[in-house]
């Protein structure tokens, strides 16, 4: 058993930081969010010139070899500076699939542009009845003369305004909830008969709803094997779980630190706050979640590469405390700031939205919990 | 002896007998139901029901339409325009406006400056604000809180100097709701920096178009324009406009503190809104059925209804012990929390409800707009309203202050 | 709707809290739990003397016309002293099945000296593989030719040494969770074949499990009629719920004064326990348990003549109630007390022994919410 | 700054990289497993399996079992009798001896007062007690809390007068568990009244025969004698049994309350605990079905058991960090918080799995006695610990306590 974070990893941690510190401040992420695209393209850049981008991709998919730990290390260090540059729907998501599935072709049109910082492509497989099941697809993708018709909806695409190119899972065959006969497609943004509605989230982010309606795409838009989808689909949003974990720890943490920096400031009754003992103990309460979250975090890193099992109850584990220790730190937090943590103003509900997000996203506590019951 | 507090405070001399409603209430529910069927503007309802947020003119109009039926100020002593009702009456009436869904009225006019000034008031006061209040023509707001003082209110800095026959009032208010509507502000200020700090406070009557009142908004999590802050500079505020004594202030929100506590829970709304997301969970489809069909979410839903319960008729007992002689005190702090913990957590069960479509983020200009919703349309206000009812464990005296009251006064600690 | 006590009920409660001061010391209660019955036949006998054990029953059975809120007002008050006398298993249980079911002669024989404090009559209904499923019964009454043949074993019998006759229920049609087919008799306790192995309980109290091996009893031992038990059972059981739910409320109340009590009296770090924030919002938070508990034992009482439906959401809802708030008023008033919480000497255990063995008793927490949700 | 506290503390400079075990580990583990195979006495295995209380008698033979392989004193320096060993090695060695549920051996001797003597001692204490701690010839007990000095450790008054060549000790300990069978006794005692309350404090060793010294039964909710009131009068202790300098011992109890709060977490067990109610949960008949079909109930096995899991990695960190140069500082309080909420919730579980058979009262006698069980077998011992188990979240340092030093000493409040 070994603890430690390698050299590399330690470096890799300390240049985010540095970047949060320096180029991250508030008021840059105020800009950043009320831009078009919703983040900043030259942060974006940044990340890839500084190899992140790449992290969790091979050598010979032009990447750094990452793990699993490296990915928490980016993701949690992100969590920090509430970072809303697109890494999970674009990297995680869409990175990871094409790493799995794609062509040469498809890799060195797409995956290497991804890496360098040049395309953003994001992932679009929410339906509005699919909740958290990933069988779930409506959509359908029938077989032209030269490619394939799409046509059907999809919901809470994040990041789809900013995206050159999205991928769309389809159903090929089967019923709405096999999960055989769902394929997954290259689809340009521009493509006719692709229709965005755009939207801000509550946590900062782009998102859209997405309608294919008789959209025609090439045959070489095909990702993998026709109805062989879902295992990719599913490894990559296990990928994508771990990073909004990790992500989440790192706002818990700093939302901690905000609380007991407030605590120490401000006083009422001829006391700071931190000194009433009641308070102190609700503290210590979200200090232990915070412990709680981390210790399954780093447990679920490990594990990303054990036998499935393993892996999906770590992951299960995992999310299950995250969205437990979320909602207690999110709201413990708030209510010890008083009346100032309802303030658009202060950056404390900034990270509680967030962390109020990642409570759902890819699956609530009930959701993890069930999971884990059945594994 | 804490056996003698407790059974003072709580048991209220006795024990519910019958809960059901005698023939007459049954009349008077059905009076009420009708009077809602025939009197609630449909335009108005739309809104509620689609969680819409209303207009100034929109609540106006509502609070107009209880006055000129005699339904507006109930708890009012009935000389002076209440209704006399008993507490099942009121029981009844309440349940079934929030049945009806019909709008919140502002509490600061006819619950809190109301009894204040028909309590405490010059008959010159009660003259002129009395039928203003009734009547809608004057919107009120409260200015209690500063930025210096939350929990601790009586702390506050805001200074009223008495120079002729005019206080001179400078200093600042917070979390002031819906100032940027309202044409009058009453006020907590500090006539008397000497002593303990209690007791140089003063309530004051302030007209909002008053020379030097400025009105900033704070903007909150959700994105809205609810609260402000009110800046004071030198504003002159003819002395007449003093309720009671100099230094009775604190008396007077010590009185208003405990009326706001029993209202604030909130019971007959949250019941509403629970069968609502009852209904809701029947609307979301998951797999072949719906959200119905997960035990574990229904069952969170269960629990809250049953915690519902507990506080509702807590509530009724509390109400029982007011209505045989006493009024609000300490023991309604139980009902500020319970009834704060259902709201914040119903609004919690409603988001993990929607799932994904809790996340787009829908301004109040969003929900007014004439533009289809993004996801269904019960969807849009559930993340909206929880981060927005982060505040109610907050105001009204924070819930941790709840508990220091309550171990205090009902405990003895 | 009406909030007051009637001048009797006032009464009642009076003499109850007057005879638990007087005459139920915690050293005559520990004499009591010591003696062979496991109770006092004296306090028994003042019991009826003083109409409590005729309460629940109508003028015509020799009773005193009391309802549910008599019931209340009797358990809640022995509850603050933690009666140990046989209230519940004889007169909620047996008394109430036989009101309801028994003939003239049966109830001559029965019901009028069990109301008088002469006879003790038990339930026994529980059965090793029946957890809280009343319909559950193995038990076998076979018809003979002089009457009916004993078979089978039930579990956790209340009293039952200190009881002159047992009812019993038993299957006389049907399977093994059928309502229908299922039947009560009376049973002398010293009728052949009838076994006990006796035991105490956690909670101070006295049961036995009842071994019946060819138990032969008459025709006339039959109360009602064959097959139909079940819902007068049902009924039996909701009215002692009802009971133990008061019962648990008045333990609750007594266990909060005496943690109140205790903290202002020790002192830690130069303060009184009392004084710790920490300690008071707990106590604050148990103060409201109770409060809620009693709120709800309010509601049921008044709606335990409605009609099923909502007389069975209300019990569902209290005894859920119970269950949560008896575990944590009762752990937190534990710990509230420290190291002198868990010794024998101490009266605050023995409290928390008997509200510990009451969130089992007729179904736990999960059970009644499992109910509540098919209501 | 706070970053830096806790990072300091908790983040252990690094991140877990790789829980398989290696090679070597896997072989120790073998040999673990193997010698438990072949030395745990099969009559002790037994009772342990039906929670058959052992005697001082069972316990003592496992002890020297264990001692006779160089495996008792995990945590010692190598030279005096440690293994030397790795975490990873300890790790797998307290899992194996839990999963084989062999007998939880006395701390007094090996985990605390062996610690004490080889750190603070002198070599005369060294040479006469280590060896007799190792091979169990001498059981100790721990002589800390008193009557008036429960939390407030600190306050204590067990007053040692030294006359002469003697300490002449007046007062009394309490909570003194096995203290009925304990031969020496490792007590705080105040050596000087004036002062500081915490500077006055010194650490004695003394033994039981002593004339004066007296043991007193408590008997606890369970209805068992693990405790009691230990008693001095004017008992006579050479001044050679004084740990360090007079003065020095409430250093002492802080090395050692951090050290217990490490052990105290118990996950070994209670992951051996928590797989044996699974285990059972199959075996209780629930209508057609067992108690694993009932979802509600499986649920709260499955919280507990993520709970389980994120404590065992947190004392996993907490342990990396040790052998990274720390040792266990006020961090460790986090274990002890969540060690017992997870023995107390489990306990709770356990009853609520064996439904009525929990009511039945089962004396130490009675689990020991030949007759037949009332209920299933396992169901006999559950309510028992339950109740015993109350005293968890109250000994070492209650858990309020352990709350008020993690905002003290890392969260810096």
């Amino acid at each position: 058993m070994d603890f430690s974070l390698t050299e590399e990893q330690q470096l890799l941690q300390d240049s985010i930081n540095q970047f949060v510190e320096r180029e991250y401040t508030f008021d840059d992420r105020k800009k950043f969010l009320d831009s078009e695209k919703g983040f900043n393209e030259e942060n974006w850049k940044t990340f890839g010139s500084l190899g992140w981008l790449g992290m969790p991709f091979s050598e010979e998919d032009g990447g750094y070899n990452g793990g699993p730990v490296d990915v928490m290390v980016i993701m949690e260090n992100l969590g920090k500076g509430l970072i809303v540059e697109p890494y999970v729907p674009s990297i995680l998501l869409s990175g990871k699939i094409l790493a799995d599935l794609g062509s040469d072709e498809q890799k060195t049109n797409y995956l290497h542009p991804m890496i360098s910082g040049e395309k953003i492509i994001t992932f679009a497989y929410i339906e509005p009845q699919s909740r958290f099941n990933l069988s779930d697809c409506l959509t359908k993708a029938t077989a032209s003369d030269d490619g394939f018709i799409l046509d059907g909806y999809k919901a809470l695409v994040h990041n789809a305004s900013a995206s050159d190119t999205l991928i769309v899972s389809a159903r090929t065959s089967g019923n709405q909830c096999d999960e055989k006969g769902i394929s997954l497609f290259l689809v340009d943004a521009n493509t006719k008969g692709v229709s965005l509605r755009n939207y801000s989230t509550i946590d900062g982010g782009k998102a859209s709803e997405l309608t294919l309606e008789n959209v025609s795409i090439p045959k070489n838009s095909l990702l993998g094997a026709m109805d062989e989808g879902f295992s990719t689909i599913d490894n990559a949003i296990d990928l994508a779980t771990l990073g909004i974990c990790a992500e989440a720890v790192g706002i818990m943490g700093k939302m901690n630190e905000m609380t007991l920096e407030y605590t120490k400031t401000r006083e009422q009754f001829e006391q700071k706050l931190s000194q009433f003992q009641a308070l102190q103990h609700r503290m210590v309460d979200n200090f232990m979640h915070y412990e709680q979250s981390k210790s399954l975090l780093v447990m679920c890193a490990a594990k990303m590469n054990d036998n499935t099992e393993d892996k999906k109850k770590a992951l299960a584990s995992l999310k299950y405390q995250i969205g437990l220790s979320g909602k207690h730190i999110g709201e413990e937090s708030i209510q010890l700031h008083g009346g100032m943590g309802v303030t658009d103003e202060m950056h404390i509900g900034h990270y509680f939205k967030r962390l109020t997000t990642i409570r759902t996203l890819y699956g609530n506590s009930d959701y993890h919990l069930s999971n884990y019951a059945s594994l | 002896m804490y056996n003698d507090v407790v059974y003072f405070a709580l048991n209220y001399r006795g024990v519910l007998m019958n809960l059901s409603f005698s023939k007459e209430d049954q009349e008077f529910q059905q009076e009420v139901r009708t009077f809602i069927e025939n009197n609630y503007p449909s335009e108005i309802k739309e809104k509620q029901d689609q969680g819409i947020p209303l207009s100034k003119e929109d609540t106006i109009k509502w609070h107009k339409i209880l006055n000129d039926k005699g339904w507006l100020a109930v708890n009012w002593p009935e000389e002076l325009g209440g209704t006399g009702w008993t507490i099942t009456q009121k029981h009844i009436f309440q349940n079934e406006l929030a049945a009806a869904n019909t709008p919140t009225l502002m509490p600061f006019g006819v619950n809190m400056c109301g009894p204040v000034i028909y309590t405490f008031g010059s008959d010159e006061q009660k003259e002129f604000h009395l039928p203003k209040i009734l009547n809608g023509d004057i919107w009120w707001c409260q200015g209690y809180s500063e930025p210096g003082s939350g929990s601790d209110l009586a702390s506050l800095k805001t200074k009223a100097e008495k120079k002729g026959d005019v206080y001179v009032v400078n200093g600042a208010k917070t979390w002031t709701t819906l100032a940027q509507h309202a044409d009058w502000i009453f006020c907590l200020v500090r006539t008397d920096g000497s002593g303990k700090k209690q007791e140089g406070i003063s309530f004051l009557l302030i007209d909002m178009k008053t020379p030097g009142v400025e009105v900033k908004p704070i903007i909150t999590i959700d994105g809205t324009h609810e609260v402000n802050m009110v800046y004071f500079d030198n504003v002159e505020v003819p002395v007449s406009n003093l309720v009671g004594e100099e230094g009775f202030g604190w008396s007077i929100a010590k009185f208003l503190l405990a009326h706001e506590r029993t209202g604030i829970a909130g019971i007959p709304s949250l019941k509403r809104e629970l069968d609502r997301l009852r209904d809701i969970t029947t609307q979301i489809q998951v797999g072949e059925g719906s959200l119905k069909d997960d035990a574990m979410f229904m069952s969170k839903l269960d629990k809250l209804e049953i915690k519902l319960t507990a506080a509702e008729y807590t509530e009724l007992r509390t109400l029982a012990a007011m209505s045989a002689g006493g009024h609000p005190g300490p023991e309604s702090s139980i009902l500020k929390i319970l009834g704060t913990d259902l709201q914040q957590e119903l609004s919690d069960l409603f988001v993990e409800a929607v799932g994904y479509y809790a996340h787009p983020f829908m301004t109040e200009e969003d929900l007014a707009s004439n533009e289809s919703r993004i996801g269904p349309d019960f969807a849009a206000p559930v993340m909206p309203h929880y981060l927005n009812y982060r505040k109610v464990s907050i105001y009204g005296g924070s819930n941790e202050i709840q508990r220091n009251v309550i171990a205090k006064a009902v405990l003895g600690l």
